[in-house]
């Protein structure tokens, strides 16, 4: 158990890193699907096997993809941008910020007793036990989630339609 | 030795920091997206740590973790609507010349 | 009394104001109409109140409601013989004061609308009965007053209505430190409570117990009767400049030569009345023993007003300015009548009767003057309207084309002359057949006064409407309608009190005799000066 | 006792007297369009009936006239009430009264008769009656009332009437200033009335003269005589004074005589009227009315006082009016001094004889002033004696008339004049010599100068035709046509009728008060229970031989040798030159008070105004200006340095920041996401340094 914790971190690890730093567009989507996968092993490593599901079919089969038609869509597939463009404007200091925020938060995690706490009952959770409880007690939540999506929805529609609509 | 709630933590934050440090430095709006994706993920696997420690004694955690994860899919759409609409006027997705909304 | 007449009295002109608000600018017929209804009103209603006054009984149509618990100041109204008949004034007063504006053409709105405004205020003075609430009526009534003059008045308004404004608010407030004190000495602003705490001397010593934290504080060391002393001539000088008393009196002639005629009426007929029935509510009954101890001075004060009032008068060349000055000689006989039954020095202290009739003349003199001062600053008015010059030197025999103006403005100058048959006499009379047996020597120097009097109003007299015809005047229309059921009122009211005074005196003899038993005891402090 | 109750009921009816005329008054006064005849009908009925009601009352006071004490009625009502008490008026019946109610409606009928004619031609017709009307009620009222406070009204009242009639013609200026005068100076004398009654309230406590109990303020004269008043007087005395200024102002004594003279510019009918039978003689009859009061307190000088003011004014007058050119004003001069001999009178304790002289002074004197009224008429409203003459011929009826007044009014023997006048001097004997020495020289005086004015008017040649200059000092009504140069002519009937009745009294009124029958009648009516004085020889024939000297020296200058032209100097202007003219011009009194007095109340009218302006007002002008210039400090000082520099320096370091921080928000996105980066890290130090 302890060496699959390692190896999926390190996938994680690697695919976010290089989806952030790669010149080549497609190359950081590809990142991004590794790092996505990993994340998902991460999920049934915990025991969340509904969850890692829902992750691979959505972060993976959708929102990969339609990122890889925003980039399609925005013409520069080859991802040619010199090394000053890829980084912008004073691109050292993100990494600076993101090197203290995550130095401060492993402080915060270190000094904290909860997460010594290592529970020797590893919980594990079935579909129907989600499913009872996303209908019972989360119900509204779970209304909202579909109303967001339908929003969402529409949201893409009448950003199409009005792209019709300009070239008539 | 075995895996503590710890371990996990420590993975997301940095994973959050690299998702952050992509954000911030990346001047393409898609990698900026793809890098908030990763900020996202970093969150919501936190969140899953927490249940899966049995720190809550219920569903909630992978509750959030579940909401959570539509959210973000419906926000990249959006945000990358977003960005094509703004590619489509500006002709460029680059990020620092999108400086509309001076103060 | 159940039916709460004051305040409905007190609100209805209030409610006019508001009505007159709503209606559109330019509905100038409606906004007089409406207003005129409000202030015929409250009349109504002063009459039903008089109707049901009894005399003999104290104070009635009372309304009490706490207010202010925690300051102890509580919504109190009454009415008892001092009051009533300045109830009767206003409420007759003000709406021929309106008519008197009847085809008054700019911003009718706003001039209307001030008028009820001012008419509420006066009547909260003569009904309240709490010097919270009192005072707040006091400010209302000064404020229209100031934009009457301000907006409607002739040359140098400005000048006149700042210092009308300043000069009575300045004085108000010496007025309000001193009710300040005795709040934080009796802690009650109630009147009638204070008068009986006065009379039983708890009030001194609450000022004494006062005084003495004041001296802790403060390190000084003032006695307890050198502080009421302040208080009494702080609360003298607010009221001294609204009667208006000799040395405080020049923003008289000043306000009324600049403000409108319906505004002038008000100001001589009512405003004057407010400050003496502030002696008569406030200072008498709380300060007794200061009164009496600076008698003297006093007394020195209402007859320099009398005498000086009536010199200045004959020296004045314009027309509202002499009628004016009249005003600050008829309210110097007033003043002379209330410190006459304040007199409590040992010779004098039970002459109850003559102190009674000193009182009652003044109480008489207050609603008789008001009476012949509307006319008079009504006829003023009229002419002003026609001539637009108040310069007594530019007119002269008006009798022979308006003949009817003549006779009128003859009547009302009698009047306020003092001719008997009419209302002035037996105001004046009762005022001195009082004083003069009190303080014979301040009612013989008064009595020069009196001539003079008659001297400066023949003079006016003389010069407007007696002599050759000045040409330039050939041909102006003499009183129209309206004008003349105006003064008829009025002139129903002099003949009707000068033949036959009973009615007024019966109302305001039981408040005043009950006053003058105030008087009957010597302060100690005079005790000790006399031995 | 019958009778006494028949005088209170008589006495309560006494208000009928002045409430006719009073209604009259009001009627007229209300009438829209001048009726002539309804105004002279109404006046004219209503002072009949109210004379035929004083006359009623008059022989009931005859009848009761036989036992001892006075026969009085007496009425008295509520006012209004203050305090504890109340204030009392009243009516009283008692032969004063009663005389003097019945002169008045009297000689007042017949005056108002004359009235029609004289103001046949004037367009105030009506107002003129009104006027008329109200002034009989206010003195009627005046004689009946037993209250000094309802005395006092319609005295004011009284005043006020003359005010109006002196100035009927307003818009001459001489009438405008002369109705001003009349009133200021009476008003000027009632100050002492008013005086008078406040220290009579004050020590009797009521104003009624005579109460049914007996605690009238003249029923309790005797007590104030023991309490010590002003001046060495007694209070009794000290009232008595205050009361006599007020008569001094009415009856046009000494000093405050000169308004008489000046109302001779009201009409004739007014002059006749008011200005020598009824108002003036208020001011005696008000003396007689407080007779009790006068003579209360025996070591007072007051009654010396009365005498030699009534004396003096008696010379002073007589004097003036030797020397006058207007046939009104020589009339009212000699009425001045008439009322100098009925207040002497009274001075010496003479009551019944000032009382009597005054009754029948009213009706010869209204006669000579009708026919003087005839006279202007008849020359066309001439005034002026010299332009007049001859008027025998011209108008007979007048003539003889006048003729009866003159004979009445210089004493000739038998006349009404006589009989009174030889009272009042032996009176005057029995008081004080010096004053009777006076007194008969002023005799001499009215004989001459009546005699004068008789040969200047009636005999001669008519020199009204020729265009002459003036003389001074007289002004005439120019509301008629001018004095054109065509012969006078009688008046109508309406005019001469009235003197002729009066002359028939003129002649024989005298008989009641004369002592030569059996007792003085006049005396045993008015006060029964007074002596009336023993009889003097030496007094009766040096008053028949003063008369008939005066009239032998009047017909010497005047009548030997009539003035040919009206611009002859005046034969006495002759002989005595620079005397004549102070004598015409009237002892330059009216100058003297126009110097002193009246300049002396203007000069403190404008003095007052200037301390009003300057004092009163500049002191409030300097609070005002110390305010403003305490404010402008505190502006410059306060507000500009230290508030307004803090202040900007403020707004410099706000504006300095908001420019640094506009700079972050230049739009890019990232640079939020850096300082949101920033803020997490910040709290988290935060989070740990805690």
């Amino acid at each position: 158990m302890n060496y699959a914790f390692w190896i999926i971190s390190a996938i994680t690890l690697l695919g976010a890193f290089l989806a952030v730093t790669l010149r080549n567009l497609v190359h950081c989507v590809l990142s991004l699907i590794l790092f996505f996968l990993g994340v998902a092993a991460h999920y049934f490593l915990l025991r969340a096997d509904f969850l890692g599901a829902v992750q691979i079919l959505i972060y993976i089969g959708a929102v990969a993809v339609l990122i890889l038609f925003a980039i399609m869509l925005t013409r520069n597939v080859t991802g040619t941008e010199g090394p000053r463009e890829v980084f912008g404007m004073k691109w050292w200091s993100g990494g600076v910020i993101a090197a203290a925020v995550a130095a401060f938060v492993l402080q915060a995690i270190k000094a904290d007793s909860v997460t010594a706490a290592t529970s020797t009952t590893q919980a594990n959770s079935s579909v129907a036990e989600i499913g009872k409880a996303l209908v019972a007690d989360w119900v509204v939540p779970f209304e909202a989630m579909a109303v967001l999506l339908t929003a969402a929805l529409i949201g893409a529609v009448v950003i199409a339609l009005e792209e019709v609509m300009r070239r008539r | 030795m075995n895996i503590t709630l710890g371990h996990y933590l420590a993975l997301s934050t940095i994973l959050f920091a690299v998702g952050l440090a992509g954000a911030l430095t990346r001047r393409n709006a898609i990698i900026v997206l793809m890098a908030i994706e990763i900020m996202f993920n970093a969150a919501i696997l936190n969140l899953v740590a927490f249940w899966h420690f049995k720190v809550f004694a219920t569903l909630t955690a992978q509750m959030f973790a579940i909401f959570a994860v539509t959210i973000a899919a419906a926000e990249s759409a959006v945000g990358l609507a977003l960005v094509i609409a703004i590619y489509r006027h500006y002709r460029s997705v680059d990020v620092d010349e999108m400086k509309a909304l001076k103060g | 009394m159940n039916f709460p007449y004051l305040t409905l009295i007190t609100f209805a002109p209030l409610i006019g104001a508001g009505l007159v608000l709503l209606l559109p600018k330019s509905a100038d017929k409606t906004i007089k109409i409406v207003s005129l209804l409000a202030s015929l009103f409250s009349f109504g209603l002063a009459l039903c109140i008089w109707s049901q006054f009894r005399p003999d009984a104290g104070l009635q149509f009372v309304e009490r409601a706490a207010w202010i618990p925690t300051l102890h100041v509580d919504y109190y109204l009454g009415v008892d013989g001092l009051s009533i008949t300045m109830v009767l004034l206003t409420g007759l007063i003000t709406p021929l004061a309106l008519l008197a504006h009847w085809n008054q053409d700019r911003s009718v709105k706003l001039f209307f609308f001030l008028f009820l405004l001012l008419e509420a205020g006066m009547f909260g003075v003569f009904t309240a009965l709490n010097f919270f609430h009192w005072f707040i009526f006091w400010e209302i009534g000064l404020i229209p007053m100031f934009f009457l003059i301000r907006i409607w008045g002739a040359e140098e308004r400005t000048y006149a209505s700042f210092k009308f404004f300043l000069y009575t608010l300045a004085g108000s407030v010496g007025m309000l430190l001193a009710f300040g004190f005795i709040y934080l000495a009796t802690g009650s602003f109630d009147f009638v409570q204070l008068r009986e705490i006065a009379q039983t001397g708890e009030l001194g010593r609450a000022i004494g117990v006062l005084v003495g934290d004041i001296n802790k504080t403060t390190g000084l060391h003032l006695t307890a009767e050198c502080f009421a002393n302040i208080l009494f001539w702080a609360t003298f000088l607010g009221f001294a400049i609204k009667v208006p008393i000799w040395p405080f009196h020049t923003w008289l002639p000043d306000a009324h030569t600049q403000a409108p005629t319906g505004g002038s009426m008000l100001l001589a007929a009512v405003l004057l009345k407010m400050g003496v029935y502030g002696f008569l509510r406030v200072v008498l009954p709380i300060f007794p023993d200061e009164v009496a101890i600076n008698l003297n001075i006093l007394l020195f004060l209402s007859v320099a007003s009398i005498v000086f009032g009536a010199y200045a008068a004959l020296g004045q060349t314009d027309f509202k300015r002499v009628v004016a000055y009249s005003s600050v000689n008829h309210m110097g006989y007033a003043m002379l009548g209330i410190f006459a039954a304040a007199a409590a020095a040992p010779s004098v202290k039970d002459l109850v009767n003559e102190k009674a009739a000193a009182l009652n003349g003044a109480v008489l003199q207050m609603f008789n003057h008001g009476i012949s001062s509307a006319a008079l600053f009504f006829m003023v008015g009229c002419i002003y309207e026609r001539t637009h010059t108040r310069k007594l030197a530019e007119y002269g025999g008006l009798r022979k084309i308006m003949p009817v103006y003549a006779g009128i403005l003859g009547v009302s100058m009698f009047s306020s002359l003092g001719l008997p048959g009419l209302n002035g006499f037996v105001g004046e009379f009762m005022v001195f057949k009082g004083a003069f047996p009190v303080v014979p020597w301040a009612a013989l120097v008064s009595l020069i006064g009196l001539v003079v009097t008659g001297v400066f109003l023949l003079l006016m007299m003389q010069k407007v409407c007696f002599g050759p015809l000045n040409e330039k005047w050939k041909s102006l229309p003499d009183m129209t309608g309206r004008e003349i059921f105006i003064v008829a009122v009025l002139m129903v009211f002099m003949f009707g009190i000068g033949v036959y005074p009973g009615p007024l005196l019966d109302a305001s003899n039981h408040a005043v005799v009950n006053l003058v038993k105030l008087f009957e005891r010597t302060p100690e402090i005079m005790l000790t000066l006399v031995r | 006792m019958e009778h006494a109750e028949h005088l209170n009921h008589l006495a309560s009816q006494q208000w009928l007297i002045p409430f006719f005329p009073l209604v009259a008054a009001a009627i007229q006064s209300l009438l829209k369009k001048p009726a002539r005849k309804l105004s002279a009908t109404l006046t004219i009925g209503a002072m009949g009936i109210s004379c035929a009601f004083a006359l009623r009352a008059f022989f009931a006071t005859l009848g009761g006239g036989h036992h001892e004490e006075v026969a009085r009625g007496i009425a008295n009502f509520t006012w209004f009430k203050f305090g504890t008490t109340s204030l009392d008026l009243g009516f009283v019946l008692d032969p004063l009264t009663a005389g003097m109610a019945a002169m008045v409606t009297f000689v007042g009928f017949w005056i108002f008769v004359n009235a029609t004619g004289y103001m046949h031609d004037d367009e105030n017709f009506t107002r003129f009656f009104c006027f008329l009307s109200l002034f009989a009620a206010s003195m009627l009222g005046l004689v009946v009332s037993n209250n000094l406070l309802l005395l006092f009204m319609c005295w004011e009242l009284v005043g006020l009437c003359s005010y109006l009639l002196i100035g009927f013609w307003y818009f001459k200026p001489s009438a405008a200033a002369a109705m001003k005068k009349a009133f200021i100076t009476t008003r000027v004398g009632d100050v002492g009335f008013f005086i008078g009654i406040l220290m009579l309230y004050q020590h009797t406590g009521t104003l009624n003269l005579y109460t049914a109990e007996g605690t009238g303020a003249l029923q309790q004269a005797g007590g104030l005589a023991t309490l010590t008043g002003w001046w060495g007087l007694s209070v009794a005395g000290t009232i008595a004074l205050m009361l006599f200024i007020g008569a001094m102002g009415k009856s046009a004594q000494f000093p405050l005589h000169v308004w008489l003279p000046d109302a001779m510019e009201g009409p004739t009918p007014v002059s006749a009227l008011i200005h020598a039978a009824t108002m003036v003689a208020a001011g005696v009859f008000m003396v007689g009315r407080m007779f009790p009061v006068f003579t209360a307190g025996a070591g007072d000088w007051v009654m010396d006082f009365v005498m030699w003011v009534g004396c003096i004014t008696a010379v002073f007058s007589a004097t003036i009016a030797v020397a006058q050119f207007d046939i009104k004003r020589v009339l009212a001069y000699s009425t001045c001094s008439q009322l100098g001999f009925m207040v002497m009178a009274l001075g010496a304790g003479g009551f019944v004889a000032g009382q009597f002289h005054l009754l029948t002074h009213a009706f010869f004197k209204a006669l000579l002033f009708l026919g003087s009224g005839c006279v202007i008429i008849g020359t066309h409203h001439e005034q002026d004696m010299r332009k007049m003459g001859g008027l025998k011929k011209y108008m007979p009826i007048t003539f003889w008339c006048y003729f009866t007044g003159y004979l009445a009014l210089s004493g000739f023997p038998l006349t009404a004049g006589f009989f009174s006048k030889d009272e009042v001097l032996l009176e005057t004997f029995h008081h004080n010599k010096a004053a009777w020495g006076l007194a008969t020289f002023a005799a001499f005086l009215t004989a001459f100068y009546m005699t004068r004015q008789m040969y200047m008017v009636f005999a001669g040649k008519w020199r009204g035709g020729e265009e002459s200059h003036h003389g001074h000092g007289h002004a005439h009504d120019d509301h008629g046509h001018g004095h054109g140069g065509h012969e006078p002519n009688e008046v109508p009937w309406n005019m001469w009728l009235p003197i002729a009745v009066l002359s028939i009294f003129a002649l024989f009124m005298g008989w009641l008060g004369t002592p030569w029958f059996h007792d003085n009648l006049f005396h045993h009516y008015l006060a029964p229970e007074e002596h009336s004085p023993e009889h003097s020889n030496l007094v009766l024939w040096l008053s028949i031989g003063v008369g008939l000297f005066g009239i032998f020296l009047g017909w010497l200058i005047y009548g030997r040798k009539t003035m040919e032209h009206a611009t002859d100097a005046d034969p006495l202007a002759v002989k005595l030159g620079g005397l004549f003219t102070a004598l015409n011009r009237k002892w330059y009194i009216d100058e003297l008070y126009e110097a002193t007095i009246i300049r002396l109340t203007m000069a403190l009218g404008v003095f007052f105004r200037a301390v009003d302006k300057a004092v009163v007002d500049g002191i409030l002008h300097a609070i005002a200006w110390v305010a403003w210039g305490i404010s402008q400090v505190v502006r410059l000082v306060g507000d500009d340095l230290i508030i307004n520099g803090s202040f900007d320096a403020g707004c410099d370091g706000v504006r300095g920041s908001g420019r640094i921080l506009a700079k972050l928000q230049n739009g890019r996105v990232q640079n939020y996401l850096r300082v949101m980066a920033v803020g997490v890290v910040l709290l988290l130090v935060v989070y740990f340094v805690k």
